[in-house]
């Protein structure tokens, strides 16, 4: 028989934080980062790994404490990447590129935390570039959100990348 | 029909050395090679077009490709199949883009031009705009291929009209083909629908691995195998009593203990079928043959058709660029089978040689390998080993072809590549070697030829 | 083809046509890719028997296997029989590498240890001892970096290094614990012609100021001249671009410290070189002790590598066709370095210089794109240049090389594309000239 | 051949309450998070044990030919599986021997426009949706296979079992070298 976990999640809380994260790609499509980070808790942790392409058998530990990390980021760090980005020099981002977010699978699990859940998503970034150079990354998500004064915020999100070989000169964007 | 190019000088014989087993890779990677590919084997050779079965109508066609040339095959009001380029002499638009139907006419869709199912050319859109001596629609046809010919409901086609009659391409080869086409009284149908897949290989990897490599499956595809199998690897060969024959370019591995395959289907009502008409088989085959079938087995007819008697896979690996082929996949099966074992056997063929299939999975990431490696320049100049059962030929007679003892053994694949050579290098086809000497030269029927004593 | 006319390193001028042909790139892996001793890996990536590292030489797969003696071996990742990738796994640790097609199984050595069905299928009678994986045929080590050379006529690692080592050691001997490269390969696809990375990292602190200016004006932590956001001035007196060290080139400030200025809390990383400035000056001399270690440097080795001490990631490129590399970075330490500052400079690297990093991020697209213009008819048969700074560079005390004063010039870049010219032009190794001009007669102190 | 042999689909078109549509929603979205994690065990006991699990091969045709491609369970398919059947395929992963699942491919399954149903059976549901499964190999090998699903999900305690998946993949030739994924 098939193990469900037969926690419930109220519809209610499922439909406000697909609002959420369609409305949170939206922002980040439109460039609104300074809105996008009134969604983010103070203490919002934001991490890309690198899969290891090794062997099955392969159980050795990451090379180094933290290797593999392509993005490690704190509140202040993704701050820092937007002012970058807001400072009129990255020539790469103009004229800007069109930028699209596919949100899909979203599964909500209860989390430790009693005012917290975890949400599981997967994003699929299309960008299309000068000259018809179009580009994709896709991801896996598993997000922390929590519950507050302020209606959902979140608190932590790691992000799994399917490219072994980055397809795009760089990640202006954020997943 | 002639087909010409005027390129390098025939010089290929430094990419291999049969008699010391070895190969050049640059022949899977080097785009030039291959462009003379197709001038030289997929321009000359008889190509599998079509299985009868697949056009039972008159006005059914099939599109398909022989080297890269687009073609339709079509079934004629007369019950003959016709061959012609699937592209309008006007613009040279694709006339048809449908896989396969049924049809009274090919229209082009850029001008109106329209053909009967023969490829002549019927009428043209706004036909009113030509002066009568603009164009003469005899000339204006679709372009035929030279030649069509049929092997016990196995369509062929070549565009060279020199060179053999498609019996004497096949040969002695026939001898073995009837083990898979005429092994009960009926003859073969292929289960409607073809499946279609892309690997990143040159097309010979594909070929040379069912002309003979046996010696792949153990290691490759034991978690296959185990599939299939509870959990049980391949059983070892018998080496006394497992051959290579090879004639021509086409070429048949074999054991004879006559179940291997039909196990690896994974499918016991079938089993127990070809037990039952085994009797038969061996009053229609002769005792030889009916052992042989079902065994562990697979085969190639030159240049690029494959097929597992047993398992009943059959295949066509279409070029697509030095690195690049699409493998057409179908089920062949015999008319007279009731129709569950039709389906026992559909289901088991693509459970295990469709592109999910718990074989078929292993082998294309190894012929991509195999072929994408070569990118490096260092890399594509190292020879490859094929040296495999070198010293091991016998003189057999009851089995025609060059036989080698023992099933694991590269004989089959330097049989393959000599033909290749032998092609390539050939300015006329009918200047090409026997290899060997044909036994059954003037036998029509092959069915009744049990073997050599017989003769 | 003759690329006697491709590149003017007298005037300083290229033609676009080496950047999108395709026959000159088949040259290139073979005169160059084919004959250079090219960067496999550092030793701290395979420390212990059995581990291997697969990687690039051009375009051709080769894995580096650690020996059981502690030597290391490289090979082409191709089985003999059917040519199938053996490996296909980036790194690990292996006692044999088995083939998936028909389970040919070679030894870390390289041998070939085992066949399966040896007796059945072959009567024994296969000559194992020649069907070994093909060694690529030169494999040698400078403290700590593995280099490989597919020519036999190549001079020895030492001798193709020649000058440049005297900038090599000031990562790799500064300190008495050795080096190390962390963190899993970054990856990255650019479509890129592989040589525009190396002529910028090489020698163009020109692009630094415009193309990163809002990398730097976000992330800058130390107000050093220079530096400056926007190209608006520029610093003769505090850097060199040094070439004429047989291809090689090393770009760098001399205040010993500005490798460290893009870090958010640089107060560590000053500590530590504080600390440890007399053993560095003791061990590489008051020159390289105290105006080069610590400083921004660049270093590249022709032809395609390149690594930062002081901003700390190492790269290497490989050619994927004309217009296309991979980019593949780690992050560099000292093992004297301590654990956090270790781990600092891993989380700068993906900030500053990872895929997501902050400066990589601005030059990709340039790279790209002048790629890209190089491939119309009209557009590659027109010429880009390398001229600033023309003629003006000369011997300086106590450096090797011909140098030019400051960040911003092209000289570096006149050297890489000559050396390119040089390789391009040469049927074999005995035609490629040897230089190491204003070569340092007598070692500094402490550098024996 | 048999001709009985066909996929009945029941059809009644009457949308499902918004709690059943978000416990069935949820489960689509569990199972493709199982088949990235190649959690073949989990996704298992998804599979009800009278499965019928059906990708047919499409050929390209004219409008105006009639021929069934995508009922007719005698016609090729890609699967036309069975439990067991899907059992046997999953057992090759078992063997350790399945040399080019290792390294693992990276998989990511995207399924979206999931509409619930309710059918003619009480406790089964007909759910609609369409996938985008993304597939990352080696080095720089990369594929994206697109196309909708019709399945019966079926109530079993708490959770619900798959019954029937009908896989309409929208590729006429298979734009890869095989198929070593669930869709």
């Amino acid at each position: 028989m098939l193990e469900m976990n037969p926690a419930p999640v109220l519809v209610e809380d499922m439909i406000a934080l697909t609002q959420r994260l369609y409305h949170e790609a939206r922002l980040l499509d439109a460039e609104r980062f300074e809105d996008w980070l009134e969604l983010l808790c103070d203490d919002v942790t934001y991490r890309m790994d690198l899969k290891r392409r090794r062997f099955r058998a392969d159980r050795s530990p990451p090379a180094a404490v933290g290797a593999g990390v392509v993005f490690n980021e704190n509140f202040a760090r993704l701050k820092l990447r937007i002012d970058r980005l807001r400072s009129g020099y990255v020539w790469a981002e103009d004229p800007p590129n069109f930028v699209r977010r596919v949100i899909s699978n979203v599964e909500i699990e209860p989390a430790d935390a009693e005012n917290e859940v975890i949400v599981h998503s997967v994003i699929v970034i299309h960008r299309n570039r000068i000259d018809g150079l179009a580009r994709q990354f896709t991801a896996g998500r598993t997000d922390r959100w929590r519950h507050g004064t302020q209606g959902w915020c979140l608190a932590a999100r790691d992000i799994a990348l399917d490219h072994a070989v980055l397809p795009d000169s760089n990640i202006n964007v954020f997943f | 029909m002639r087909i010409e190019r005027i390129g390098r000088e025939p010089e290929f014989s430094q990419y291999m050395d049969l008699k010391e087993g070895w190969l050049d890779r640059r022949i899977f990677s080097d785009a030039e090679i291959y462009e003379e590919e197709l001038y030289r084997i997929f321009a000359r050779s008889w190509l599998f077009v079509a299985h009868e079965s697949q056009l039972p109508k008159a006005g059914d066609f099939l599109t398909t490709h022989m080297g890269e040339d687009a073609v339709i095959v079509a079934r004629q009001p007369d019950g003959s199949i016709k061959v012609f380029l699937n592209s309008c002499p006007h613009r040279g638009n694709k006339v048809c883009f449908a896989d396969a139907g049924n049809t009274r006419r090919f229209v082009c869709n850029y001008h109106g031009w329209a053909f009967d199912t023969g490829g002549e050319l019927k009428g043209m859109h706004e036909e009113y705009c030509y002066d009568e001596i603009d164009i003469d629609r005899k000339k204006n046809g679709l372009k035929q291929v030279a030649r069509v010919a049929g092997y016990k409901g196995l369509v062929f086609a070549t565009f060279a009209e020199d060179g053999p009659s498609l019996d004497a391409w096949l040969g002695d080869f026939r001898w073995y083909l009837d083990m898979l086409l005429d092994n009960e009284e009926g003859g073969t149908e292929l289960i409607g629908g073809c499946i279609k897949s892309v690997i990143n290989a040159n097309w010979k990897f594909g070929v040379e691995n069912f002309i003979g490599d046996a010696y792949h499956a153990g290691w490759t595809h034991d978690s296959g195998c185990r599939s299939m199998n509870n959990g049980e690897p391949f059983p070892p060969v018998d080496m006394e009593n497992s051959y290579h024959a090879s004639v021509n370019g086409h070429g048949w591995e074999f054991g004879t203990e006559g179940v291997g395959d039909l196990f690896l289907l994974g499918r016991p009502k079938v089993m127990e079928y070809y037990e039952r008409i085994r009797p038969k088989m061996a009053q229609r085959l002769g005792e030889m043959r009916s052992q042989i079938f079902g065994s562990v087995a697979s085969a190639s007819i030159f240049p690029n058709v494959s097929f597992l008697p047993g398992i009943s896979t059959f295949r066509q690996w279409q070029p697509k660029g030095p690195m690049e082929f699409e493998l057409k996949t179908w089920v062949i099966v015999n008319k007279a089978m009731p129709d569950d074992i039709k389906d026992e056997i559909t289901k088991g063929v693509m459970q295990t040689f469709g592109p999910g299939g718990t074989f078929e999975m292993d082998d294309g990431e190894n012929w991509s390998n195999c072929t994408t490696v070569n990118r490096g320049v260092v890399t594509r100049h190292e020879r490859l080993h094929y040296r495999c059962g070198i010293s091991r030929q016998i003189e057999h007679d009851t089995l025609p072809g060059i036989v080698y003892r023992g099933q694991y053994n590269d004989a089959n694949q330097r049989g393959f590549y000599q033909r290749w050579l032998d092609m390539m290098e050939a300015d006329k086809l009918d200047a090409m070697p026997e290899r060997p000497e044909p036994r059954l030269t003037g036998v029509s029927e092959t069915r009744d030829v049990p073997g050599l004593f017989a003769l | 083809m003759d690329v006697s006319d491709l590149v003017d390193t007298t005037t300083g001028r290229q033609k676009r046509t080496i950047y999108s042909n395709e026959e000159l790139y088949k040259q290139e892996l073979e005169r160059i890719f084919g004959r250079c001793w090219l960067f496999l890996v550092h030793t701290s990536q395979i420390p212990k028997a059995g581990d291997y590292f697969r990687t690039f030489m051009g375009e051709d797969d080769v894995i580096v296997i650690r020996q059981k003696d502690g030597s290391i071996k490289a090979f082409l990742n191709s089985c003999t029989h059917r040519g199938n990738r053996i490996c296909r796994a980036d790194r690990g640790n292996a006692k044999a590498f088995t083939c998936n097609y028909h389970g040919w199984s070679f030894a870390p050595d390289g041998s070939l240890a085992g066949v399966p069905l040896e007796n059945e299928a072959y009567f024994g009678e296969l000559d194992r001892s020649k069907l070994g994986l093909v060694q690529v045929t030169h494999v040698a080590e400078y403290k700590g970096l593995v280099f490989g050379c597919f020519d036999p006529d190549a001079p020895s690692l030492e001798d193709y290094l020649g000058d440049a080592k005297f900038f090599l050691d000031v990562w790799l001997d500064a300190m008495p614990g050795g080096t190390s490269l962390l963190g899993e390969t970054q990856k990255m696809e650019l479509g890129s012609n592989w040589k525009l990375p190396v002529e910028n990292v090489c020698g163009d602190g020109y692009h630094l100021g415009w193309a990163h200016a809002g990398a730097m004006s976000a992330v800058q932590s130390m107000d050093l001249a220079g530096l400056s956001v926007g190209n608006s001035s520029t610093n003769l007196e505090g850097g060199l671009s040094v070439a004429g060290m047989n291809g090689h080139m090393a770009l760098t400030s001399l205040d010993g410290i500005s490798g460290y200025a893009f870090y958010p809390e640089p107060k560590p990383m000053m500590d530590y070189l504080e600390a440890n400035r007399p053993t560095a000056i003791e061990r590489l001399g008051k020159v390289r002790g105290e105006q080069l270690w610590g400083s921004q440097i660049n270093i590249t080795i022709f032809p395609n590598l390149q690594f930062l001490p002081g901003l700390n990631w190492f790269r290497v490129y490989h050619p994927k066709g004309p217009g296309k590399l991979e980019q593949w970075t780690w992050a560099m330490v000292e093992n004297d370095m301590p654990d956090e500052m270790q781990a600092a400079i891993l989380d700068n690297q993906c900030l500053t210089f990872g895929l997501a990093g902050l400066f990589d991020n601005d030059d990709g697209d340039n790279l790209a794109a002048c790629t890209e213009q190089s491939r119309g008819w009209r557009t590659a048969q027109m010429d880009v240049f390398t001229n600033m700074a023309l003629g003006r560079s000369g011997p300086r005390d106590g450096f090797p090389g011909d140098i030019a004063a400051g960040l911003v010039s092209e000289h570096n870049q006149r050297y890489f594309y000559r050396r390119w010219q040089e390789h391009m032009q040469a049927e074999s190794w005995a035609e490629v000239p040897t230089y190491n001009i204003n070569s340092l007669s007598v070692e500094e102190p402490g550098n024996a | 051949m048999t001709k009985n042999t066909t996929f009945k689909r029941p059809q009644t078109g009457q949308s499902a309450s918004l709690e059943l549509t978000h416990a069935l929603t949820q489960t689509v979205y569990r199972e493709a998070r199982m088949l990235d994690d190649e959690n073949y065990v989990g996704w298992v006991k998804m599979l009800a044990d009278d499965l019928l699990y059906h990708m047919p091969g499409i050929e390209t045709r004219y409008r105006r030919d009639k021929t069934d491609q995508v009922n007719d369970l005698t016609r090729m398919a890609y699967y036309n599986d069975n439990l067991e059947e899907i059992k046997k395929r999953l057992s090759r992963l078992e063997t350790g021997t399945a040399w080019s699942e290792d390294p693992a491919t990276r998989y990511t399954h995207i399924i979206t426009n999931v509409e619930v149903e309710m059918t003619e059976k009480e406790g089964e549901y007909q759910v609609f949706s369409n996938f985008y499964a993304y597939r990352n190999r080696n080095e720089r090998e990369e594929d994206s296979l697109i196309g909708n699903r019709v399945d019966i999900w079926r109530e079993a305690g708490a959770a619900f079992q798959l019954v029937k998946r009908r896989i309409i993949l929208k590729h006429n030739v298979l734009l890869s070298k095989n198929l070593n994924i669930f869709l």
